[in-house]
């Protein structure tokens, strides 16, 4: 099929689907006034049976465990195969430095753009790590946290240089790091097994409502995930800024 | 609040056809950022800090920055023909 | 009004197929796919809206107030996870495709060329 | 019970944690005993399951007052034993692959096991969303795992595999949006008690069809098949040994799952899976099989009897009762077996002759002889020969076809059997024995040159082979039936229901025979025949040759030459093709009712 033939196709099927989409839409209950037996039923139980305050958090780390734990998998099979697909060609040996920018000037940054990054690193570090911290009661947990940590070790890169940058973020330790978060998950399915409780079950004590420290087992797990998922991230960026390096000759950095 | 909804849900899918009409990709990467912008906007309207937290951490700046690598090496890098 | 979510939901996806099938640059088709997920987004959440509702979070206030349903917030925030990972795999394999084959036009690449 | 997810979790990531440090074999025999340990523990949950279906909450989040508040493992016969037999292809899996991947850190086992956890969670999940995340889990591993040899063509195909999957896992997604909407659940019981009140809803009937439309993705069901035979053919042989065996039969498991636990009510739902379920697996059956004849590139055939083969498991689906699912089951691991068995020889082909292309092959497999005699006989089972459990399969599936009146759905059934079979035979007849000296229509399917790594002694890479074989062999004995026909019946009876309300065992199901002894024989003997006049060509009339295969053949085979051209977008619009398809259809069920 050439563009034509293929656009032609889909639009007839557009055509047939079209109707059943606006049925669909028609028919479905009006937004706003759903069912939502399961949520309100977390809702309702979960702050006196948890002692936390964030109900997403909740259902992440407890009621819905095991989805979390799927999904830590998921984003260590993610990078693993990310590494794979980009280290395998490099070779391990050269990814522990700054792979060589060839002949490429090195830009000099400006002092104001230095400067902004300095305050602002540890601004933003600070801040994907409250957001880590407070997972029980505020908005924000291990994983959106992790993304902000992440990120916002870029502003080294952006302020510093890169090479500052890659000699911080040593990627074996990142690496070892991500395979600890999906461990410490697992194994928190797994060691209440031993106590004779269910897989994920949290046996730890709860603490106090609205204390930093409560909500049991989802203390640990939402650390789990902050680790895995920091580390992950930044496996990922690593890989693909130091894909941009590899090749010598380029004309732009 | 029902006109807030309505320009929000309004405002997603106008990004996101940008996304698709920024031919340019690295214009795309941008209309990116932009989306995911409008999108946690939808999220804090609709009641959900905490994903609109992580579509602002992923969607608008870790997304996009992968997607500047790439395109990066993709035009640094020379093939063998 | 009350169409108006899913509208929005179905034109994402739609207007992100559409990109998938006439894209001519690898990374731009990869930001089509994008579109298609946030549609998952927009239709999930909106499921889980529900009128003069807070958000379920009962720090400051008590947990008997009307609150949108946690459930589907976690299960967003798993999606977007999906997405990310699936986004950062198809990158790294364009990256690599770009290298052997010395293009990115999902319209010349195709395994098992005669 | 969580375990057969958890413990390869676990040693995935320990794996990940040390394998650089790990020296030589140790991750092999790790990951190899990792496997053989979960197909025990799903051999123990068997056993118990066989008194009735165990419930596990995770977290011990039991429902409360009606409402259902965690994540639930049901399992029952069925799932447990199809577990054990997906672990137990694992471990030949790793057996065979042992050295094959000594790079670095031990990632292609990491990866592996996390396949492993992802497929054996997505068998016994009972909670929607759970089921998508270790459905998606599966897919992302299989996506890097296909590119794992990093050349042009596994990578493209990788591409491929990664848009079409990633498509079929939003569609799964706004399907369970559909659902919420509707039901507000997510565990299956709980779903099929709410839909239960509203068996004509049109969003629940769409919500089917998105979600059937994701796992048809992935099961390779026309016309969503396209990217498989692009992936399989491509990816190292020990994973393809997975993704044909285990992953591709397993989705379709998951939409019967889905079908039996929850949307059973929904009317409309049934009248689609009677019909546009089961034409699309007739279809599926007869096409796979006729481009597998196409095709000349060794493992891109085998890809595609996983498509045919893939479509008679959708009839084995789509025709209800205990008979017909016990047909499934019994033919879900025969198939899984031989074509496990069949991607290990072409791994040996690749590894010890150099190469894989069937034409060039030709007679270089002489000192290969004992993988020889492997490939005839699979090809003779897939065939459909009287013997073995994938007959157990498809007399199950016959009896049940015959009872509702349906005979002319075996004619679907034999034509992909003897194609898939006749192909394979052909190919066995060429690379072994040398016969075939004039190339049919293969000779023009497209192929190229690659190898694998020629470390391994053959002794050791027969081993799996000849495991896999004997058991596909040896358990085609009339127990089987019986013990197929019984787990059947009780995950039709027990499995929706089991997390939320007590269960009670159902009456014992007849074990029916099959109503047509011939069957099997006119299969073989047309995949004989087959694979006889492709390699016997040259002393064929040429009358014959011009007159009738020009005729009639080559329009069939260049129509599937064009449409599988490895195009994404057009992969894509098929997809929307299958859509459309189902829009119509599902219209049409919702007007009947």
């Amino acid at each position: 099929m050439n563009r034509r033939t293929r656009l032609v196709v889909a639009g007839i099927c557009a055509l047939a689907i079209a109707p059943a989409v606006a049925v669909v839409i028609v028919h479905i209950p009006a937004f706003g006034h759903h069912p939502l037996p399961y949520g309100d039923a977390i809702n309702r139980a979960a702050g006196a049976e948890r002692h936390v305050t964030n109900m997403v958090t909740a259902v992440n780390f407890d009621y819905r465990a095991f989805d979390t734990l799927g999904e830590e998998l998921m984003l260590v099979a993610a990078v693993t195969g990310t590494l794979v697909l980009l280290r395998g060609r490099r070779g391990e040996n050269v990814s522990d430095r700054a792979a060589q920018a060839g002949d490429r000037p090195v830009c000099e940054r400006s002092e104001a753009v230095t400067l902004a990054c300095r305050i602002f690193l540890p601004l933003i570090v600070t801040f994907g790590l409250y957001v880590i911290l407070h997972a029980g009661l505020t908005p924000g947990g291990g994983f959106q946290g992790g993304a902000i940590v992440a990120s916002g070790t870029l502003l080294l890169y952006l302020g510093e240089s890169y090479s500052l940058w890659r000699r911080l973020m040593h990627s074996l330790i990142f690496d070892m790091l991500e395979a600890a978060g999906a461990i410490v998950l697992v194994l928190c399915g797994l060691l209440p097994m031993l106590s004779g409780a269910a897989f994920l079950e949290n046996v730890l004590p709860l603490g106090q409502t609205r204390a930093l420290l409560a909500g049991g087992l989802i203390l640990v797990e939402n650390a789990g995930v902050a680790v895995a998922v920091t580390a992950g991230f930044i496996l990922l960026l690593l890989e693909f800024l130091e894909e941009t390096r590899a090749t010598r000759g380029g004309e732009k950095p | 609040m029902i006109v807030l909804l309505i320009l929000m849900f309004l405002l997603v899918a106008a990004t996101g056809t940008g996304v698709v009409l920024a031919r340019e990709p690295r214009r795309q990467a941008l209309a990116i950022a932009v989306n995911g912008v409008a999108l946690a906007l939808l999220f804090v309207v609709l009641r959900a800090p905490d994903v609109a937290y992580s579509e602002i951490a992923v969607g608008t700046a870790l997304v996009p920055l992968m997607f500047l690598a790439v395109l990066v090496s993709l035009k640094t890098d020379r093939p063998k023909p | 009004m009350s169409y108006v979510p899913w509208a929005t939901a179905a034109w994402l996806s739609a207007v992100g197929i559409y990109g998938v099938i006439t894209s001519r640059h690898y990374v731009h088709l990869i930001g089509c796919l994008t579109v298609v997920q946030s549609a998952t987004y927009v239709a999930l959440l909106s499921v889980g809206y529900r009128f003069g509702s807070v958000a379920p979070i009962f720090y400051t206030r008590s947990p008997s107030t009307p609150a949108v349903d946690p459930v589907l917030q976690a299960l967003v925030l798993t999606d977007i996870v999906v997405g990310a990972t699936i986004t950062a795999l198809l990158l790294a394999l364009t990256l690599q495709v770009h290298k052997k084959r010395g293009t990115v036009n999902p319209e010349r690449l195709r395994p098992f060329r005669q | 019970m969580p375990l057969p997810v958890a413990v390869p979790l676990l040693v995935g990531a320990v794996l990940l944690l040390v394998g650089k440090f790990l020296p030589g074999r140790i991750p092999d025999a790790v990951a190899a005993a990792t496997a053989v340990l979960v197909v025990v523990i799903d051999a123990k949950l068997a056993a118990h399951a066989a008194q009735g279906p165990l419930v596990y909450w995770m977290g011990n989040w039991q429902p409360r007052a009606g409402v259902t508040l965690g994540i639930a493992f049901v399992v029952d016969e069925a799932q447990a034993i199809l577990g054990a037999f997906i672990a137990l292809l694992f471990a030949a899996s790793f057996a065979f692959a042992w050295g094959y991947f000594e790079d670095i850190r031990a990632f292609f086992h990491v990866l592996m096991l996390i396949f492993l956890a992802a497929m054996q969670g997505f068998c016994l999940s009972h909670d929607l969303f759970n089921f998508f995340v270790w459905f998606e889990v599966m897919s992302v591993t299989a996506f890097a795992l296909t590119a794992y040899r990093l050349e042009a063509d596994p990578l493209e195909g990788a591409l491929n595999f990664t848009v079409t999957n990633t498509i079929g896992s939003f569609l799964i997604l706004g399907g369970i949006a559909l659902v919420y909407s509707l039901a507000g659940m997510l565990d299956f019981g709980a779903l099929a008690r709410s839909l239960a009140h509203e068996p004509g809803d049109p969003v629940a009937v769409a919500a089917f069809c998105m979600i059937a439309t994701g796992l048809l993705i992935k099961g390779a069901a026309m016309p969503f098949h396209f990217w498989l035979a692009d992936a399989h053919a491509v990816a190292p042989s020990p994973v393809s040994v997975i993704f044909s065996g285990a992953m591709v039969p397993l989705a379709l498991f998951g939409l019967g799952k889905i079908y039996w636990d929850a949307f059973q009510p929904v009317a409309a739902v049934q009248v689609l899976m009677d019909t546009t379920v089961l034409a699309l697996g007739m279809t599926t059956a007869v096409i796979g099989g006729l481009a597998c004849l196409r095709q000349r590139h060794l493992k891109r055939l085998l890809a595609f009897s996983t498509v045919s083969h893939g479509g008679i498991l959708l009839i084995g689906l789509a025709l209800p009762g205990a008979a017909s699912l016990g047909g499934f089951l019994a033919y879900f691991i025969g198939h899984g077996l031989v074509k496990g068995a069949l991607f290990m020889v072409a791994g040996i082909l690749l590894a010890s002759a150099g190469g894989i292309d069937e034409l060039w092959l030709r007679g270089r497999g002489r000192p290969l002889w004992p993988a020889g005699i492997a490939m005839a006989v699979a090809g003779i089972l897939l065939g459909g020969a009287p013997f073995g459990l994938m007959d157990c399969g498809s007399r199950l599936m016959d009896a049940a076809a015959a009872a509702r009146g349906e005979d002319w759905v075996l004619i679907a059934i034999v034509l992909g059997a003897a194609c898939t079979g006749g192909a394979v035979l052909r190919g066995a007849g060429r690379i072994f024995l040398g016969l075939g000296e004039m190339p049919g229509e293969e000779a023009r399917g497209p192929s190229e040159e690659e190898s694998e790594k020629p470390d391994r002694p053959l002794w050791l890479m027969m081993l799996p082979v000849l495991l896999l074989l004997i058991l596909a062999l040896g358990t085609g004995l009339p127990q089987v039936d019986e013990t197929a026909v019984r787990a059947a019946g009780r995950f039709l009876a027990w499995d929706g229901v089991a997390s939320i309300a007590p269960v009670t065992p159902p009456p014992p199901a007849a074990v029916p025979t099959g109503v047509h002894p011939l069957v099997p024989w006119v299969s073989l003997g047309l995949a004989v025949l087959i694979a006889a006049h492709d390699l016997g060509r040259a002393w064929l009339p040429r009358t014959w040759r011009r007159r009738f295969e020009r005729a009639f053949f080559e329009p069939i085979f260049t129509a599937i030459d064009r449409t599988h051209d490895g195009v994404v977008g057009d992969y894509v619009a098929w997809i929307l093709v299958g859509l459309a398809l189902f829009s119509v259809s599902a219209a049409a069920a919702l007007h009947a009712g």
